[in-house]
């Protein structure tokens, strides 16, 4: 194993590098380029129990140095992932981190309950950034009683490890992370796009109102890593705005246990294998036989 | 497919707005089939999505574009400077599926055109093309076309017939109904819409390529999509599913 | 008056555009370059009771397409202001917007209480974002409760229009919107930076946390501007990452009825003049005699 | 104080990490003194803020820095092609304020030299360098200097004295004591400290030109403060109070 290797939630990856879940398809797209197992491991596109036709175009909107989605869940459902695209993955050997999401609690936990344990599937990440239907529309992740709740239902009914997404637009990200924390999470990833809109001048209206992502959400994504490590003793995945591995180094050092990489793929579709050779290389520059080295040296 | 690094070697003003850009590339580009795409990564950092635009000619490590400019993106590759670097993803989507057929009708709106050039170089004389611009300028676009049967309309009435592309062919139709042909087409929605209207009681067979804004062309982030009759999965990505699609698939 | 002149909170303006406050110094100092009465209004650097030295270094670190500041709102106070800098208004005929704030609220209604009217003082813009030290450093814009009470109170002791400046870090900028209207205020500036870190991979280090501004707040902001606009009735300045016309243009077209520059001003000094100028220029080639013809129409 | 836009008409690497822009002006800069510096807008999309340069030398459309390669600005920046457009804005800041001496002592530390070569051309004979750098290559920032005396320290040995400037300066110190003299300083925070270290016992008067992180440069954002004695009001704005300060004044 490498100096990128690292162990989480009780499971072993040759490196701490993913794809944002919803930025690699159903990750056969990416194969003509690289192959999915070059990651430590794969994130699923956002799963539900049911199949979702997602939103109407237009769903991406660019922005300075980032862009706006608005895709709306679009998936096949988590049944049929794993009848038409989990093979692949066991075809490729490489472990995946299944994120899945609901419109009410029970949608969250029927599509939990669909995901068998398998050795391939290293934990489900949990979207929380949904909006709740039955609470007008407010997302899961914004209150620490409801995430704490949500997690709780959810730990209740699998045995896989649970990694809750937690969204930034709220009061206090620390207080959310401790609630997913004393619920049993086993990790948490931070953090999901930042609510924006776009206008656009010319024709004078709002072409689409969605999630912010890209370098723009960088800062406030390595703010979020670095109080919430310190704040509880899980794993951190680090997300938002990744395109290079210095980036990628800023969120270890900010105290990420691992790093997941989403729009850059968008702008270079190597991204991600330049991002794990250029770590493992400043790695040997730095005289550093492991990543773990360097993740959390911010917090003084 | 593959993402090729490469250089602008001539960037020029065809027509008022069109572009003739030609790339050499480190590495030939995969083979192309027409309708077929590249994600061009324009130059500086002004721009941060990479820009789709259909293969106008690919010879060895030579790479042809042509392109309107329509906003930030195609305003700042025509200030592009030659030798800037670029890179092109590609080729990409699924183009146009040719079957044996008596006669092959192509439509293109203005810029669309780039989207059939080298469906025209593979029918050759089979092929009629229907080439709608504004004014005679843009018709300079469609240049090089030997051996083609074409009927040309403009807005303005400067050129040929004067109206819309789809009018034109509407004209020529009935010319052809008995023969077993295939309309091929390219251009905006409007065009799209009017064709599927004027096509309809015919069951003639059409396949277009659709525009969408996209963030990744290659199916990545399910941003492109376009809505079809298809029950289960309505919803089809442009640049992997399509960009060409079977005209009566599409819910428009 | 020309077609950018507005009327606001009674009173009217030659233009709809500002400066953010924090980001012109005391406005002295760009004389050098353009007069400070070609904006419609001059927002002060934000006041205190008692004067402020700030933070220390570094205060300000570079971000792709912005940047954080922590500058800890180092100011002379609001008496060594209004002896020291007003004349220099009164002398330029330029109305003023005092931005203030404190640490508690005594702090604001103390600072509040020494602002006199003057026909030069158009409004008070109160910074919610401050911390309040007396609830171990939560800021005050977080809750709508306390938004609400806090407006309520300075209300109390003023007869200036009074604009509540708002946070972006809360959890629904629309029901904190709700409160300060329902509390009396007069307008809201949004928004305020985005709380955010700077990680320097190199010194491994975290040299300082603060807030975001620039052109990557700008999507955030368009956001909270739309939504916010929607649910009130009172005027909306909107501000983050205005870098040009087209941008400004935006802001009104999402329901602004002025704007606030900031961080262009350190890119290109004369943003500002540029802005207003290119609206009016807009205006005319679009064929219309008042920017409140756009203000809003994206309001379907 | 104009914001000037300008192309850069020569940008050439004089020492290892050093590098010598010459900038053509559409207008003249205003008159700057010695110690003032301009805010330069490095040319493409890839830099955000404008980067704080001393003038080494300003004469009608001609400006000239002399600059050191430290991160990602002044990486850009030395990229940067012949004609390519930058903006200037300044003179900006207060420079050194020149009283009637006997003797003016400068120390500059490696690229400190740049905000000092102003005021050795109008110091004149007067002056007296002590110039302290890495290596011997880089001396050749201060080649041009003429009828001042230079007394050199590199920290390899490679050239003069070996050790850094503060000690060098030290050496020669007591042979000047006796007369009315000045110091004036710039080169970075370790030899700042050192420097007032030095000065400390003999109450000489000293000026020194700091450096901080700026977002404005004009003293708009309070961005680039120094510790002073100051009591009611200890931070100074870098940009606009200083860069020179006394040294005595500095909260070090
Ligand atoms: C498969 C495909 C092939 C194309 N081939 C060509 C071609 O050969 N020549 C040519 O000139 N144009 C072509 N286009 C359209 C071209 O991609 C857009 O004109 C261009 O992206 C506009 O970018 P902009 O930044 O100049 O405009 P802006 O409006 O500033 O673009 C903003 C965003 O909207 C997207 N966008 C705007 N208009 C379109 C559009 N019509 N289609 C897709 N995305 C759009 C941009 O990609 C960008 O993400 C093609 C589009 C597709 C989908
Ligand atoms: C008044 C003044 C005059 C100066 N004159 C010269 C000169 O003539 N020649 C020269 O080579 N350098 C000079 N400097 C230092 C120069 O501004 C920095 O080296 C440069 O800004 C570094 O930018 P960067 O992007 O390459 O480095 P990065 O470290 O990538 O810069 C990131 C940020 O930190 C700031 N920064 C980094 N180092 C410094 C520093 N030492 N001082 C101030 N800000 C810094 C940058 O401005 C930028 O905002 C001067 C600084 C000041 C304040
Ligand atoms: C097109 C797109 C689709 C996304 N879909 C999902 C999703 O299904 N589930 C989820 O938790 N996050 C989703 N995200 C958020 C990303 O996983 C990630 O948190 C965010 O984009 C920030 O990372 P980035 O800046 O590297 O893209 C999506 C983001 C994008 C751009
Ligand atoms: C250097 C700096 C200082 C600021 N000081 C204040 C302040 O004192 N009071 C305040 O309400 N906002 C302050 N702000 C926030 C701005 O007024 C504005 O809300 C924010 O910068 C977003 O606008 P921009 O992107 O145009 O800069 C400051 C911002 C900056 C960059
Ligand atoms: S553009 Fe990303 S799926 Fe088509
Ligand atoms: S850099 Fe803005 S005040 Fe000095």
């Amino acid at each position: 194993m490498g100096p990128l290797a690292v162990e989480l939630f009780g499971k072993k990856f040759k490196n701490p590098v993913m794809n944002a879940s919803g930025t690699l398809g159903y990750a056969v797209e990416i194969e003509p380029l690289w192959g999915v197992e070059t990651m430590g491991a794969c994130v699923t596109k956002g799963l539900s129990a049911l199949a979702h036709h997602g939103n109407p175009v237009p769903r991406v909107w660019e922005e300075r140095h980032g862009m706006i989605n608005s895709i709306g869940l679009q998936n096949v459902g988590v049944e049929r992932f794993f009848s038409d695209h989990f093979p692949f993955f066991v075809e490729k050997n490489t472990p995946i981190i299944v994120n899945f999401f609901g419109f009410s609690e029970d949608e969250y936990l029927s599509c939990a309950e669909k995901i068998r344990p398998h050795e391939l599937i290293a934990a489900l990440e949990m979207n929380l950034s949904c909006p709740n239907i039955k609470k007008g529309g407010i997302s899961f992740g914004k209150e620490a009683s409801t995430v704490y709740s949500m997690v709780r239902s959810v730990k209740g009914i699998t045995d896989i490890p649970l990694i809750a997404k937690l969204t930034p637009e709220v009061k206090n990200l620390t207080e959310i992370a401790i609630a997913a924390y004393e619920a049993g999470a086993d990790g948490l990833t931070l953090i999901n796009t930042l609510p924006a809109a776009a206008v656009d001048v010319k024709k004078r209206n709002v072409p689409l109102k969605g999630g912010l992502s890209g370098p723009i959400l960088r800062p406030v994504a390595l703010r979020a890593v670095h109080e919430c490590s310190k704040a509880v003793p899980i794993p951190i995945i680090g997300v938002g705005g990744i395109m290079d591995a210095q980036d990628a180094l800023a969120f270890f050092m900010a105290g990420a246990s691992a790093v997941q990489v989403g729009t850059a793929t968008f702008v270079d579709p190597f991204a991600i294998p330049k991002i794990i050779a250029g770590m493992e290389a400043w790695l040997v520059s730095a005289g550093l036989d492991s990543i773990r080295a360097i993740t959390g040296v911010t917090h003084e | 497919m593959d993402d090729i690094p490469g250089r602008i070697i001539e960037n020029i003003n065809v027509a008022p707005g069109y572009f003739r850009l030609v790339i050499r590339l480190e590495r030939p580009l995969g083979k192309a089939s027409p309708g077929q795409f590249v994600m061009l990564k324009i130059p500086g950092e002004e721009v941060f999505l990479r820009r789709p635009f259909s293969i106008f000619g690919s010879r060895g490590k030579t790479l042809v574009v042509m392109y309107r400019v329509a906003g930030k993106g195609t305003g700042c590759l025509s200030q592009a400077l030659k030798k800037s670097p670029v890179m092109v993803l590609g080729p990409l989507g699924r183009g146009f599926t040719i079957k044996k057929r008596d006669a092959y009708l192509v439509v293109a709106g203005g810029i669309g055109f780039a989207g059939t050039r080298m469906l025209l170089e593979k029918l050759g004389e089979k092929a009629t093309l229907f080439f709608g611009v504004g004014a005679k300028e843009e018709l300079s676009v469609a240049e090089d076309l030997s051996g083609i049967c074409v009927h040309v309309s403009t807005l303005d009435g400067s050129r040929g017939f004067r109206g819309d592309v789809v009018s034109l062919l509407g004209q020529h139709l009935d010319a052809c109904r008995q023969k077993d042909m295939e309309v091929f087409a390219c251009g905006p929605a409007g065009m799209v819409k009017s064709l599927r209207a004027l096509l309809e009681s015919g069951h003639i067979p059409c396949q277009v390529s659709v525009e969408e804004r996209m963030a990744c062309g290659m199916g990545l982030c399910f941003g492109c999509v376009v809505a079809t009759n298809d029950e289960i999965n309505p919803f089809k990505r442009v640049c992997k599913e399509g960009p060409v699609f079977s005209i009566w698939d599409l819910s428009l």
